[in-house]
């Protein structure tokens, strides 16, 4: 994404005569598309809510709601305030953005590529949103509600924003040549490392693995997947910053690597356990999305099924046989969707490359090393500072529920409110 | 006063209202409960992980009768909800010892 | 809003050879933003089925969602007909569009500002729909159903049609420059304010406040929060009728306001009763909604933010203070939420309002006055009207259910239905 | 479309020197319409599976969600791999598309009237998707997983691709002048038609018509309208393929007929059976949407109402008194709704059509005998290859599962998962 | 011990449950019935369709108490339970051999 | 024979049932309920506003047994279900006069 915007810049520099300059270098089918696309991610957050909280049982739908919902209200607010500054203000030594965007000052109508600035700040903000909030499907059913919003905060501005600013806010990382079209690296590897290094600090849930859990509304999951699906067109296609040809191809991979791999779990699943199942189904499709992500712009529909059903395999795996053998309690499976799915994504787009920008399979081997390089500085950012935030945290209020809170469930005892009343 | 109980598989309730219907009985007092017994219960599966659901559905059906009634009545259930396979269910019989009808505040074999 | 379609006109008429004039006046990039916003607008409509739906007892979830289904089904038809006609035909006295425009006669593809008539009038018709639906609230749980249709139909065209002519539709207010850039006091005051009407005429629910009525699926109040905030993206940046800066403002505004107002009212409730809760964030944020809706064009994300936070300690006082003392069962706070929320974001907007107009903060003192007369016009328009409108309907077929028929519920006795056959 | 295609095609073709030119013939506000309205009509699936899911018994719910969910999935990659080549490569003897476009070559950046090719190709796409979901209402509640597999796969490929090649493909029916502006015959009638077959080779449900069979969850079917109605607007306004006046036209035309026809059907079902009800509006939608599918962008508001309402009354006569005279179980209306609505809007248009057409009312009678012809080939082309499709699929695997399985549910039985653990 | 069940209509536990309070009963167990008597279901609609449904939501409530104190209980169950119109609901008594606290392992009254 | 029925706290529900079963229980029935005893319910928040819910979910277990193995099962669910705290709930044992398995007709102790 980051060439694009250069490209987007230097276009607008060079064609001062164009179409674009009569209107101010605003192009209206532009924005129209990246409005729609903000507007699409930002249903992702209340999808991932129900895709979530129909995992859970029953006892804790609503205290897993709460958690995208609330993130989604607290990270709009942090975004505005210093989040966006951090991630894209003025480059400081290729780690961090200044200040100087504070409380959007200086962020208006003029635009940024195409857009108005405030659109593209706006569009950003989503990605922050939701990737917080992917995060807490690791500890869900235990921790403490004060504990989710201090965490949240401190890892947006720790985690999320300089990581977002390394990659496309003008950091070393970008400068590298690491490709990630929308984010692979950044919300994905990045919310599944730190899922796994919560769910292993926070410990496992009450009664995990020897009482199964089952999902208590799987209709609400089904809901989520499909909000999901739905809004990562304007995740992937929209981050093409323009409703142009690059727009088409990353929508097409989006929704033909979602499809594969769905498909590809489905039959694993039938193949391994006798039946296809919905959960399945929906886990598949989301692992898709993941790993598709960072390559939806570059790569075309016959890679986009390798790449799908490559994610189909490897989550079912680390789901299935990997989480069990080592024992954490990642409640709803973050580190193997999103982790897992994000590291294929991430390689994958190393390998198969093949739209403005060259992979493995194309003739380019050197970008799969680069692409590795780009993964594991995430890693190690991840896995470092969301251990120290999680530490602070517990000094601060504590991480997880008294056992008697989590026997009650999160609703009563976090929000003294019941899903249902049937 | 007699109280017949019987545990039935779900999908056999109406076959058994019908039974009960067609010899007058019009009363009784239905619930939704789960059972655990030879029939075994089922696997489901979580994300290609398999557990065990040892809890079948099962429905309950109360029925107080006049004690001359309670054969016939276990008669029509033996009738109406046996498939024969395991997991048909049980019949409990046991004494009630005065039935009272809230509306009219009538006691015994008319409060039925 | 006006001032931009006025703006928008004008630019028309003096720019005849702008790249505008090269397709007849309409702009694919405006026009496509325009048709999205609709959608989105009109599924605000069955959000705010789900929104209410999951709030009320789970006896009359059909019939409390039925009654944004069908006036979705009903405004739709009454707006083609006449109720375009009575809001946006030309002007008589200030008071009432003309009747040239019934059965949509003369409205076609020509441009209306940069976009096709018919998807103005769409547009439009979408906010029509959500205001009558908005009121039902305040009746849920009792109301006879045919007295709703006849409530509905009434209310539109008396209240609806001709408020919105008086501040969009070249009436009086729109004149006297009361600023209302989505519909703070077409919209959600005239529909808070017939609310409370309403709920006092109609009387409150039987065992009401003795016997909790707690929400029996706060999932579908979630939903319906979801697509409501969703909706209002369009509600809001698609009333600057073009896909320009105007939008991303708004948009901005918009998000940030109801983000806010969420964390506002979660904390506030919070601290007043020990614990946070998902009903109270879905309510702030539906209140920050509502507060922004008429100074989204007008506001920077600072002053969203401050607006917000209004709304969000406002509406909670209305809601859980007010309400009880003064003892009337508005059932699901149409009148603590709309009508509060639009009061303070009609004056808020006079105080904040520093892009293309000026509030009081930014050096205009005037404009607070004219936003009070505004909401005061509003007021009492709704006031009279709706409960004139109640005492013919009550001639016609009743207001209420019976006792026996509330007690069943309205799903069994107005629709022979169930919710659920879990 | 057919026409529109053409238009356009031609307008490129004549003024290459127009604003078109400049960008290389994509246009972006028409880009960002149809990428939007792709997203929508995907969006239109998981609502089918919701609309179908929540009418079933609650032990039916994952497996009724399922079919919709996972042919959203198989659907997507046979259209890639050789879907769209068959329905839109080059056209052979006006049958069916050649292979050329197979695993999309050939298909990328490069304009398609004034969007990507790649825009176009999944715009259709999802089209293809959703024909083949509404199908399986008909046999819901009974079939083999392995058969809904098979099935699919079979006619999608036998008889969605070729019938979408005839009518907008290049085709004969095309070339014929048969108007469908947005799929009445491709998608609806062709649908209705192999539910109907479907439903009585496979044959009733078990205990059907003697057992009632209530909808477990009207608030899935609700939200499943909802996101039908929501999605459609890109169907139909977006088969404009631009965001214009037509586009305008189309979307007007969709909202109002819908509406229509929920409010005819609420009220023929309450003069019939004494209550209005909520499925009956959402079935009204439903069949309001698929009666105006075909007119879409050739009819006005007044004439949308009038095919709404017959859209209401005859498909409320075919699902409530002609179906069980006959004694099929078609379980959830696939051809009372569709194939009655279908039938009727493709004759409708043929009366009705005003903008860019004639119909018989607007002078030109010749139009509804072609409109028949378009009808009775889709009828004979979907009854008998639908008929040859489940023979042999009855081969392979079997249609129906077990008795035993019926009994004990499709959730259980085909898929191991349960829809709520509450 | 006598054990008294009584089945109700749903919207009158309230009512129920303040006149046993009243009377210091301090233990219950309520649940979830459908009955099935004089009273007769409703109709439901399904697309143009009518079909019947009998069953009738109940509330099941469970009181032990020492043999002294049933009649006491019946009384105001009759008085808080009673609408005057069919499907009030019945009151049966049974037996109880014997009950006991988990908590404590208390027996019989001391257990109530 | 004799019932026993008891009334747990749902989330014990797994221990007790592992505790039959170690013991050779090869039937139960259970089902939902809500109990309101010395046990306090809990608040409950709307839109700033506190109502009190007093019943709490609770699950009763019924287990028919031959007479001598009452005390033996009675003793597991005292084992089983057992948190010290107030409301782990009642045992009721009360006399069922005749079983039936309906799948077979057998009658008394060869039923369970
Ligand atoms: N001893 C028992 N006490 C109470 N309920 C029992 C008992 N044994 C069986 N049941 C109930 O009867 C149902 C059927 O019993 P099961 O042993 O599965 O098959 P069958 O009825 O063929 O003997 C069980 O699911 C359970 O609900
Ligand atoms: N013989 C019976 N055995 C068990 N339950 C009964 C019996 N008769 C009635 N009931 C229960 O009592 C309820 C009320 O009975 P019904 O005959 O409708 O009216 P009423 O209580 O006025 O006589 C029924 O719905 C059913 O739950
Ligand atoms: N007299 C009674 N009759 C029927 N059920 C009772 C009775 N007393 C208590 N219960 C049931 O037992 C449960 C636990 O009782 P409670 O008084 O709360 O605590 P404890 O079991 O510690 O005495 C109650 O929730 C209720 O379901």
């Amino acid at each position: 994404m980051k060439i694009r915007i250069l490209a987007l810049l230097l276009g607008f520099v060079l064609l001062p005569l164009s179409a674009y300059a009569e209107e101010g270098g605003i192009d209206k089918g532009d924005t129209a598309w990246i409005l729609v696309s903000t507007a699409l991610v930002m249903l992702m957050t209340p999808g991932l809510a129900f895709f979530y909280g129909g995992m859970v049982r029953r006892k804790n739908v609503l205290g897993t709601m709460m958690h995208s919902f609330f993130i989604l209200c607290l990270i709009s607010v942090q975004w505005v305030l210093w989040g966006y500054s951090l991630a894209f203000g003025p480059d400081i030594g290729g780690i961090v953005g200044g200040l100087d965007y504070l409380g959007l000052n200086g962020v208006g109508q003029e635009p940024n590529g195409t857009i108005p600035h405030l659109a593209f700040m706006m569009f950003q903000g989503m990605f922050a949103i939701i990737t917080v909030a992917l995060i807490t499907g690791a500890f869900a059913e235990r921790l403490k509600f004060s504990a989710l919003l201090i965490f949240s905060l401190l890892w947006a501005t720790i985690v999320y924003d300089p990581l977002c600013h390394w990659v496309w806010g003008g950091g070393w990382l970008g400068d590298l040549g690491a490709l990630d079209f929308a984010g692979g690296t950044v919300v994905h590897i990045s919310s599944g490392v730190s899922a796994l290094v919560a769910a292993m600090v926070i410990g496992r849930r009450r009664g995990y693995p020897r009482e199964p859990m089952p999902p208590h509304n799987l209709g609400y999951t089904l809901l989520g997947t499909a909000l999901l699906w739905f809004g990562w067109f304007g995740f992937n296609a929209g981050s093409a910053l323009a409703a142009d040809g690059i727009a088409a191809v990353a929508f097409v991979a989006t929704n033909t690597a979602t499809a594969a791999a769905a498909l590809v779990w489905i039959f694993v699943e039938w193949a391994h356990r006798g039946k296809p199942t919905l959960l399945g189904g929906a886990s598949g499709a989301v692992a898709g999305l993941v790993a598709i992500t960072p390559a939806a712009g570059f790569v075309g529909p016959v890679s986009s099924i390798l790449i799908g059903a490559g994610a189909g395999v490897f989550c079912y795996i680390a789901v299935s046989i990997l989480k069990p053998r080592l024992g954490y309690d990642d409640s709803l499976d973050v580190f193997g969707i999103h982790g897992v799915g994000g590291m294929w994504g991430a390689v994958a787009t190393g390998l198969f490359a093949s739209v403005g920008a060259q992979g493995l399979f194309f003739g380019n081997a050197s970008q799969v090393g680069i692409q590795i390089v780009g993964v594991l500085a995430t890693v190690v950012l991840a896995t470092v500072a969301t251990f120290v935030i999680l530490k602070i945290t517990d000094l601060i209020t504590g991480l997880r529920v008294t056992e008697e809170e989590e026997v009650e469930g999160l609703d009563l005892s976090q929000h003294g409110e019941s899903g249902y009343n049937l | 006063m007699k109280k017949i109980e019987a545990i039935i598989k779900p999908f056999k309730l109406d076959d058994v209202k019908r039974a009960l219907q067609d010899m007058n009985i019009e009363g009784m007092t239905v619930s939704e409960v789960k059972g655990f017994g030879r029939q075994k219960g089922h696997a489901e599966l979580y994300r290609g992980a398999e557990y065990i659901v040892d809890f079948v559905p099962k429905v309950k059906i109360e029925i107080v009768v006049p004690e001359e009634n309670a054969q016939p009545v276990v008669d029509a259930l033996l009738g109406s909800a046996r498939t024969g396979k395991i997991g048909d269910g049980k019949i409990f019989i046991s004494t009630i010892d005065e039935a009272i009808r809230i509306r009219t505040g009538e006691r015994g074999k008319e409060a039925l």
